[in-house]
């Protein structure tokens, strides 16, 4: 379904991609607004969604799009500009107590990339694999036979399912159905502690709080759609 | 380990989840008294359901397309879980009425969290393990930022969450490496073409055992578990820490005994039994020597700061935080290797963790109970002459802080005496002296707590009734942390033959 | 079998009976009725008399002794150590006296104590001293002896600071036990000595003891290291109880208490249990010659150091209780040279004129109001008659004047003491007879003064006292004129009262004989030394009695010479001057030396080593541990950042860690 | 099945007294009362009865690993047998005691005496060595407890001082346990005793076990200088509580040294006898005059019960035949005798609320029972003879006393001296002396008062003139235990037993 | 045919999960920390998808398999992580993951 690349285009194609992800990546370590950085992360996952396209897994390469491309950030860009306090300068990228933290991931690479390095790895000489075909196959045949992925499958619906209602359970404003009482003040008494920044903003804040939770809920269950399509 | 069918093995954790999911569509269409009247009892009756089918199974070793697997340990593990989860549901629903909580979703939750732990014990394949790890602990996170309103609540909330995802992903890593050097992901594979892959295996166990080092909880990966712990209602804080400790040593412990068992070159065929003894080949010994140091060091940073930091606490979740790091150094102790090649088992740890997810999740319902609206006097003040207010959630505490502080007759000493037995057996003496006195060090401020329940001068009005549901549970559970010591040999280790059966 | 028991057990029934009496009323006013009180305290001792008489006429002229009754098996010590009692004549003649003369005091008490609120509570202890004395006395061996010998200084602690609303008097008491467990340290080690010397067949029987080193393997441990042991120590337990330096300072003191307290205890019975133990081990002491010079040497130089005490003291029961001290010196002495029968001799009339003196202070106390200074006295012949005429006999008895009983009694000492060998080339025995004599003179002068002072020079007391002034109520001077015929005829005793003469010696020969013919000395009545020196002997006896004779009308002479105008100042003023320093001399020295030192040493070890040091460090410790603690939390208070890269920090750490062996490969 | 039964008993009256009794502190005390006597009453066959009662035994759980199979095994002899009369009756005397200082919450209190009496008896009882552990350790929670609820005002500190010394001295034990356990296979006593397994292992072992056992029972006694939980322990304890823990608790102490310590080493007993008689000396002598300079009357008789037992290990420790006979007792006497001294403290302070050896005078006078009583207990605990602490000390000293080492019996002599002088201090202080105005109204004992200590003196009288069943019966057994250790000891030229000095005798 | 160095595929994957931690450990922004994590995540999908061809037959499919629930996980732990930031932004209206170091000793 995918064409099969030859040698030197394989290579070009990937290095492109590769470069283009670790640009991106860099990007994201010190873009100074979220959105830059939310963008940049896409610019990521795209370039990763045609490296699993040259690497013969043309499903989730489709998925990538998809559901991170797609739902994930969009959700998160969405909350992103839903809290947007303009470019938040209140939040400098970095400071003195970042070195340290950023040298010790650049440690964990190079003790990665120099095991990695003493591993010789051979490509296995086989057909394409990451066909929707196959992987549904070893996904929902049951049996003795089968791998068990379809339990894990169940299980992944269930965590979605979990994530939900925590994801409500934190996010909504209003934990019982009941309107709020009279006074205004929000049954579960959320607010009592709130910042006095609330004052002025506060119905503002409020409704873009229940428009957040409902998004939340809408991509969960996006998420949920997701897994369950690749079902059929 | 045989194959086995799939309901026997996996009723109990269906019922838990259904028990979940009944919750949740319940919690819909119930007033906010009617949900914390009705939800709790209907999760412990699914609970008690599961626990029931656990225990018929319990005989039934076997696995499920290596997967899952279930065994004496797994089961008795499961069992503990069950138990933390039903005093959870009991100390949750004593606080939420207390506080009148406007959600019921924390009882669905706290069932989807008992189901993910179980998971984690039942798993013997990462990726079963990391859903499972996640289900866990996308619940509990939910479970310790309950109180929405409340800053260190968000704080703990935050922070908790933060470390998580980062160590997860860690894990998530080096279940990719082992598998780049095993093909599969389940446990124990064998290393495809010889020896050159070795590294990477070897780095994944690495990254992986980290990130489980932090969900359990050991030093250095420990910084989430103080805050976590107190900004938690304490009835969700005991849960918390009895149920994700035991799926995460759980998951330690199966990870270590089939690296031990690959890493001495004779990879399982099936899914080895977290009872099974394996044998230790020289090869491994040598293989596995700094591996093993690492575990000792862990273990001892832990003990010590631990416990000398709990020196210091007033509250009382902060203070069962910190011994909680200093447990998870306990329990790692477990880990180390027998001096001379020979067979290497973990019984010890499965007892202690019996013992201590009991106790500890007992405890904190019982001072969840006691220690006034939203937990806010949760310190020794607050606590103090508590014990004489409510007798029952005293002498519960009392039991449960006895044992966890190690001190006979009860579960929790009988797991350290084995565990510390267990070291002595293998030769590390000093060790298991310093780690004893650190013990005694440690019993002092669990007894300092004791002591400040009855001996507190001040008693005052706030009264908690005892409720049905927390009632039982406690006592029940209570009377376990002392029966428990009759049978320390319940997970003795499989005579060496079966383990060299389950091993080949 | 002879109810021997009921001669202790009379007077304890005394004590138990009047002691719950006293506690029972002591919420009422007056406290119970004196009347039955009395006629019980005093009943007791007197049944007990009573039964003594029979037990001696028992072995009056038939066998020596009664055998031995074993009650109980007390100690597990050798073969089992019986609770017995034994009665031989040596035990009958302390009992009689004990319990006699004890009777007497009792009666004497009701009068002097019946004013007093805890009148019940006084013949209550009187009755338990009587007891325990009697087991001092009656048991068959050095523990049950012992059980006595505490007992009786229990009481004297009880009875001294028997009104103890006044410290002075409490102090007083506290001193006497203490002491007394000094000795009684000595008197327990003293017998382990025995113990181990016995060897197999050990036990602390007397009888046993007696028959051991009556043997040969008792002979064969002469001056060995363990019997020069024993007997020192067994010695230091009698000068405790019988006031030879240098444990004497508390007999003084002991004055505190009651005077009847003063002349059954201090004058009479207890203080002499030190000479009854000596003579009841002699077999033991006379093993081991050094000890015995040294009792001889000791007993001299309480003597004097008592009767220049005595001279100087202006409180009448003072003067006493230095006197007695000094007697107890002349009947160490006496034991010293291996003469045992006459030590006991002496204990036996100076129980008489001691006790008669000291209640006819009593009285003159009584009757002055409790004013005990010489120096407010004076002229009281007509006053108290009575009281008058039987203290002239104890004071003639005890300055030795003729035919009186101190004259008999001191005089043998003194020719036993002349008599005595050569002790390691000295003639010990001379010298200590000199003094004695010397002693015997100092005597005479002090008793005398206080007979002048009292009664024979001019009257000093203040007169409205004068005005009250009276003879004691009849129950106190009966006691005491009996006592003073006693003293007078008590001497007779040593010449038959009994056809044959030399009653007393042979009395008590079957107890001594055997050791003091071990001793070189030679007894007046053992025929073999009477055949070798007769005449020799008996002119030295004349000799020594003409002596004794001068010294004490010198004596006399000098007192009526210095005393008979009544002292120089009026006064009362506490001793000063060389009096102070020669009397309370020996407290300052043990003060300082051994009290104070004890007392900062405690103090040391309680404060400085105990919570110092041992309280500090494990405080300390706390500390330290809090502290790590409190650091490490420190570092806990972290942003999500800084917790983050201390976790990675740990994680890299490890990962290199393990990693080490691959990378060390070339790639 | 009698000694499970005895065993049991503790544990189920603790179960009714909690269950069975309300609110009410007087049908609380009651109704324990009842109980305790009828435990005490169901103890007495043990000394009572010739034929010693059957032994229990069998197989408990075995210790993971080692190849030892802990037994349930209960024996008792004499020497058990006299300890547990000593528990069972001081437990009465104790309910009764804190009367009046407990008051409504009698409830709690009987419950954890209850409790601890059990562990008590287990502990003498058990001839296994884990199952001694337990119940040896298991002791601390209950002691702890009442120290924490009932104590004085110092409670939580003192009580987790207390809790803590004791527990880190007993960890050497456990560890030398399981270290048996594993090398030997057995953790039975008896079997370890009989054939004397302990000598196959290497000198440096033995030394190790050796301290283990010795640091944890020391540091029960206490022996100095590990007495550092003592006095304050004691001074915060409520009188029943101190009671026990002075009068039977700290004889476990002793008892293990003689159960545990001689038996099992003797060798190693005998070479380092020395070292324990002269830590027993410094106690001896220390704890007087501390006490003598101590200012806080509980805090004075725990230092004299510190030389008291400082002397009874100094008689361990020669393992003369009459040392260790006179050492049984002692441990009774000394049971007796402190526990009376407490209880009449612990009245005076629940009149007067204070303690201090300033804070009364003059008292014999106001209240004579009182006086009285106090000072018979005094005297007998100065072991003035005629009463057992006398019979105890004689022979102690006795059997101490060698020529070789004469030295050892001339100090521990000087106690007698030195007690005489603080008690007799204390007692001055307290009942002599001008009356205080400020102590007006101070009633004097009432009955229940003088029901308790009555028998405590009357006791201390009667094994005072009559010693020969302890004597017999605990002190034979103790000496037993012992004799191996006299062997080995009058072999050697260290603590000389009395054999050496008959033949030293016989040579001249 | 075209071999696609699988080291290279590996080696990228390890530069950007060191990229997703260097972000998740070092930003200050909450919103950064999330992005880092899901950099992290997809490096893991990556590093699957490249062993996978490393193996031949069932092996190779576990590769391609794993990054579907990973995916999964990833939306899960996004969804409630935005949840969680809601819910802390509404008490304390701040971005900066250093504003929240309130809990005391």
């Amino acid at each position: 379904m995918f064409p099969d690349l030859n040698q030197s285009l394989g290579t070009i194609y990937f290095g492109l991609f590769a470069v283009i992800a670790l640009l991106c990546g860099a990007g994201l370590l010190v873009a100074r607004h979220p959105i830059k950085g939310a963008i940049c992360l896409i610019g990521v996952m795209l370039s990763l969604s045609g490296l699993y396209a040259i690497l013969h897994s043309p499903f989730i390469a489709v998925l990538q799009v998809l559901v991170y491309a797609g739902a994930i950030m969009m959700l998160l860009v969405f909350v992103i500009m839903v809290l947007n306090q303009g470019e938040d300068h209140a939040v400098p990228r970095f400071d003195r107590s970042s070195v340290l933290a950023l040298v010790l991931p650049v440690l964990v690479g190079a003790l990665v990339v120099a095991t990695l390095k003493r591993v010789p790895l051979v490509n296995d000489a086989g057909a394409t694999r990451g066909t929707i075909q196959r992987i549904s196959e070893a996904m929902f045949t049951v049996g003795p036979a089968s791998p068990g992925y379809y339990l894990l499958f169940e299980i992944g619906g269930l965590l979605l399912l979990a994530a939900l209602v925590s994801a409500v359970l934190l996010a909504k404003r209003s934990l019982d159905r009941r309107a709020e009482e009279p006074d205004g003040t929000p049954a579960n008494g959320a607010m009592p502690h709130a910042h006095p920044g609330h004052a002025d903003r506060g119905p503002a804040v409020v409704s873009l709080h229940d428009q957040a939770a409902a998004g939340s809920t809408t991509v969960t269950a996006a998420g949920a759609v997701d897994v369950s399509t690749r079902a059929h | 380990m045989p194959p086995v069918d799939l309901f026997p093995l996996l009723t109990p954790f269906a019922l838990v989840c259904i028990g979940a999911l009944l919750c949740l569509g319940f919690e819909a269409f119930l007033g906010r008294a009617a949900k914390h009247a009705v939800l709790p009892w209907l999760g412990a009756i699914l609970l008690v359901a599961a626990g029931i089918a656990q225990v018929m199974q319990l005989g039934t070793d076997g696995h499920l397309h290596g997967v899952l697997a279930s065994d004496t340990a797994r089961g008795w593990l499961s069992l503990t879980i069950i138990a933390a989860a039903l005093i959870g549901l009991g100390g949750l629903q004593q606080s939420l009425a207390r506080d009148d909580y406007p959600g019921g979703e924390p009882y669905a939750l706290t069932l989807f969290a008992t189901a993910g732990a179980v998971l984690m014990v039942l798993a013997v394949d990462t990726i079963a393990l990391f859903l499972g790890l996640e289900l866990a602990s996308l619940s509990v996170y939910a479970l310790v930022g309950l109180r929405r309103g409340r800053r260190e609540s968000n704080e703990a909330l935050f922070k908790y969450f933060a470390m998580g995802a980062i160590f997860s992903a860690i894990f998530l890593y080096g279940a990719a490496l082992a598998y780049g050097a095993t093909g599969t992901t389940h446990f124990g594979g064998a290393l495809v073409d010889g020896e050159a892959r070795k590294p990477l295996l070897w780095l994944g166990q690495a990254l992986m055992t980290i990130g489980l080092l932090f969900k359990v909880g050991a030093v250095p990966f420990h910084f989430w578990s103080p805050d976590a712990y107190t900004g938690a209602p304490s009835a969700v804080t005991g849960f918390m820490g009895a149920v994700i400790k035991v799926g995460g040593f759980a998951a330690l412990g199966a990870l270590w005994l089939n690296a031990v068992a690959v890493f001495s070159g004779q990879p399982p065929a099936a899914p080895l039994a977290l009872n099974a003894a394996v044998a230790v080949t020289a090869l491994g010994q040598t293989t596995l020597e700094r591996f093993h140091l690492i575990f000792l060091v862990l273990a001892l940073l832990s003990i010590v700061l631990g416990n000398f930091s709990a020196l210091r606490q007033t509250s009382a979740r902060r203070l069962i935080a910190y011994s909680s790091v200093a447990h998870a150094g306990y329990m790692l102790l477990a880990f180390a290797l027998p001096q001379d090649s020979s067979q290497f088992q973990l019984t010890s740890l499965w007892y202690y963790l019996v013992g201590y997810g009991i106790c500890t999740a007992g405890a904190l319902a019982a001072l969840a109970a006691i220690s006034g609206k939203e937990d806010v006097s949760d310190d020794l003040n607050g606590l103090s002459g508590q014990g004489r207010a409510h007798p029952f959630f005293g002498l519960v505490a009392t039991v449960f802080l006895v044992s966890i502080a190690g001190i006979p007759p009860t579960v929790g000493f009988l797991g350290k005496f084995l565990v510390f037995q267990d070291l002595v057996q293998k030769g590390k003496w000093t060790i298991a002296l310093f780690a004893m006195i650190m013990a005694v060090v440690g019993a002092a401020y669990y007894l300092r707590l004791v002591i400040t329940l009855w001996s507190g001068t001040r008693s005052d009005e706030r009264r908690a009734p005892v409720r049905a549901l927390s009632g039982w549970t406690l006592a029940l559970a209570a009377l376990a942390a002392i029966a428990l010591i009759a049978v320390p040999n319940a997970l003795a280790a499989r005579t060496p033959a079966t383990s060299v059966a389950a091993s080949k | 079998m002879y109810p021997l028991w009921l001669i202790p057990v009379l007077p304890l029934v005394g004590f138990i009976v009047n002691g719950l009496l006293s506690l029972g009323s002591a919420g009422s006013k007056r406290g119970p009725s004196r009347g039955f009180v009395a006629a019980l305290a005093v009943a007791m001792p007197l049944l007990a008399f009573l039964v003594t008489i029979g037990a001696t006429a028992h072995i009056w002229n038939g066998p020596t002794t009664l055998p031995i009754q074993t009650y109980w098996e007390w100690l597990p010590i050798g073969k089992g150590l019986g609770f017995g009692l034994q009665f031989d004549r040596l035990t009958a003649l302390m009992l009689l006296f004990i319990t006699g003369i004890g009777t007497l005091i009792h009666l004497y008490s009701v009068g002097y104590m019946r004013e007093d609120r805890g009148f019940a509570r006084f013949m209550a202890y009187l009755n338990l001293f009587m007891a325990s004395m009697i087991i001092l006395v009656l048991g068959d061996s050095l523990p049950v002896t012992f059980l006595g010998w505490e007992g009786v200084g229990l009481c004297s602690y009880l009875l001294i600071g028997f009104w103890h609303q006044d410290h002075a008097n409490n102090d007083a008491a506290r001193k006497a036990f203490v002491i007394n467990r000094i000795g009684d340290l000595g008197f327990l080690l003293g017998a382990f000595c025995l113990y181990l010397a016995m060897g197999k067949d050990a036990s602390l029987r007397y009888v046993d003891i007696a028959d051991f080193f009556q043997g040969d393997a008792g002979k064969a441990l002469a001056s060995t290291p363990l019997i020069v042991a024993a007997c020192a120590l067994l010695f230091l337990g009698c000068t405790g109880k019988s006031a030879q330096l240098p444990l004497l300072t508390w007999l003084p003191d002991a004055m505190a208490g009651p005077t009847p307290v003063s002349a059954l205890i201090h004058a009479a019975t207890m203080v002499t249990s030190g000479v009854y133990l000596a003579a009841r081990l002699s077999d033991v002491f006379v093993l081991a010659p050094a000890v015995m010079t040294a009792i001889t040497l000791i007993g001299c130089a309480t003597a004097v150091y008592g009767a220049i005490a005595g001279l100087v003291q202006w409180d009448i029961k003072k003067v006493l209780a230095y006197s007695t001290v000094s007697q107890l010196g002349f009947m160490f002495m006496a034991v010293g040279v291996g003469a045992f029968d006459v030590a006991l001799y002496h204990v036996f009339t100076h129980a008489f004129f001691k006790a008669t003196l000291f209640l006819g202070a009593g009285s003159v106390i009584h009757a002055l109001h409790h004013e005990q200074d010489l120096r407010r006295m004076g002229g009281l012949t007509k006053v108290l008659p009575l009281t008058y005429s039987s203290m002239v006999f104890g004071w003639f008895a005890i300055i030795g004047m003729p035919l009186g009983s101190g004259f008999m009694s001191k005089d043998l000492i003194l020719e036993r003491l002349w008599a005595a060998p050569d002790m390691f080339g000295v003639q010990v025995g001379k010298l200590v007879c000199v003094v004695a004599l010397i002693t015997a003179l100092l005597t005479a002068i002090y008793m005398s003064r206080l007979m002048y002072y009292v009664f024979w020079s001019p009257s000093r007391v203040p007169a409205e006292v004068k005005a009250h002034a009276h003879e004691a109520p009849f129950v106190m001077s009966a006691p005491v004129l009996l006592l003073s015929f006693g003293s007078m005829v008590a001497g007779a005793m040593w010449f038959g009262a009994v056809p044959q003469i030399n009653a007393f010696e042979l009395w008590l020969r079957p107890v001594v004989e055997h050791a003091q013919g071990a001793t070189a000395l030679v007894a007046s009545a053992d025929p073999h030394a009477a055949a070798a020196e007769p005449h020799d002997h008996s002119a030295l006896a004349w000799a020594i009695a003409g002596c004794s004779i001068a010294v004490a009308f010198f004596g006399w002479l000098i007192a009526h010479l210095l005393f008979r105008r009544g002292p120089k100042e009026s006064e009362p003023r506490p001793l000063s001057g060389f009096a102070a320093a020669w009397t309370s001399g020996l407290d300052r020295i043990y003060d300082l030396v051994i009290a104070k030192p004890l007392a900062a040493l405690a103090w040391i070890v309680a404060r400085v080593i105990d919570q110092a040091l041992l309280t500090g460090v494990l405080r300390g410790i706390g500390e330290v541990s809090g502290f790590l603690g409190e650091g490490y939390v420190a570092l806990q208070r972290s942003r999500l950042r800084i917790s983050v890269t201390l976790s990675l920090l740990g994680a890299v750490v490890v990962v290199a860690y393990l990693l080490m062996p691959v990378l060390s490969k070339a790639a | 099945m009698y000694l499970t039964a005895l065993l049991a008993a503790p544990f189920a009256a603790a179960l009714l007294a909690c269950f069975g009794s309300g609110r009410d502190g007087a049908a609380a005390t009651r109704l324990a009362l009842v109980l305790a006597l009828a435990i005490a009453a169901l103890g007495v066959p043990l000394v009572t009865c010739l034929t010693a009662p059957g032994a229990v035994e069998h197989a408990w759980f075995s210790l993971a690993g080692t190849g030892a199979v802990v037994q349930f095994s209960l024996a008792s002899d004499g020497l058990t047998a006299w300890l547990i009369q000593l528990v069972t009756f001081l437990v009465p005397v104790g309910l009764l005691a804190s009367r009046d200082q407990v008051g409504e919450r009698m409830r709690e209190f009987a419950v954890a005496v209850l409790v601890m009496e059990g562990l008590m008896i287990g502990a003498l009882l058990s001839r296994d060595l884990v199952l001694f552990y337990l119940c040896f350790e298991g002791m601390l929670i209950p002691m702890v407890v009442l120290m924490a609820l009932f104590g004085g005002t110092d409670r939580r500190g003192a009580a987790l001082q207390f809790f803590l010394y004791t527990m880190l001295g007993s960890v050497g034990l456990l560890v030398a346990i399981w270290y048996i356990a594993q090398t030997l296979q057995t953790t039975s006593l008896t079997e370890l005793m009989d054939s004397r397994m302990l000598a196959t292992l290497s000198s440096g072992e033995q030394v190790a076990l050796f301290a283990a056992f010795a640091l944890a029972f020391a540091v029960k006694v206490p022996l100095a200088p590990f007495h550092g939980w003592q006095a304050r322990a004691y001074a915060e304890c409520p009188t029943g509580a101190v009671v026990l823990l002075s009068g039977a608790m700290a004889k476990l102490g002793t008892y293990g040294l003689i159960r545990f310590v001689l038996p099992l080493f003797p060798e190693l007993s005998a070479e380092y006898a020395n070292l324990f008689i002269i830590l027993g000396l410094v106690s001896v002598i220390a704890g007087a005059l501390m006490a003598w300079a101590a200012t806080d009357v509980k805090r004075l008789i725990a230092f004299s019960s510190l030389s008291h037992l400082g002397l009874v290990v100094v008689g361990i420790f020669t393992f003369s035949d009459l040392a260790l006979k006179g050492a049984a007792v002692q441990m009774v006497a000394h049971g007796i005798s402190v526990a009376a001294l407490f209880v009449l403290v612990g009245a005076l302070e629940s009149r007067a609320l204070k303690r201090g050896i300033d804070d009364f005078g003059g008292l014999a006078g106001r209240a004579p029972i009182l006086a009285t009583l106090f000072i018979g207990a005094a005297l007998a605990s100065a072991a003035l003879p005629g009463t057992a602490n006398f019979a105890g000390e004689f022979l102690l000293l006795m059997g101490v006393f060698q020529p070789r080492q004469w030295w050892i019996a001339a100090i521990a002599g000087l106690s007698t001296i030195l007690t005489a002088v603080y008690l007799l201090r204390l007692v001055q202080r307290w009942f002599y002396g001008p009356r205080r105005a400020d102590l007006a109204v101070l009633p004097d004992l009432g009955v229940r008062e003088v029901v308790t200590v009555a028998p405590l003196l009357a006791l201390s009288l009667f094994f005072g003139f009559y010693p020969k069943p302890i004597s017999d019966q605990a002190g034979t057994v103790a000496s037993r235990l012992g004799a191996e250790a006299r062997r080995v000891a009058s072999g050697a030229p260290a603590p000389v037993a009395v054999v050496e000095t008959k033949d030293a005798h016989a040579a001249r | 045919m075209n071999a696609i160095d699988p080291n290279h595929v590996q080696i990228l994957a390890a530069l950007l999960f060191a990229l997703g931690l260097a972000v998740a450990a070092s930003r200050r922004n909450i919103f950064f920390l999330l992005m880092g994590v899901e950099l992290m995540l997809n490096a893991v999908n990556l590093s699957f998808v490249g062993f996978s061809r490393t193996f031949a037959g069932s092996g190779s499919l576990v590769g391609h398999l794993s990054p579907l629930f990973i995916i999964a996980i990833a939306a899960a732990e996004a969804c409630v992580g935005l949840a969680i930031v809601i819910c802390i932004v509404r008490n304390r209206d701040s971005l900066d993951s250093d504003a929240y170091a309130e809990m005391k000793e």
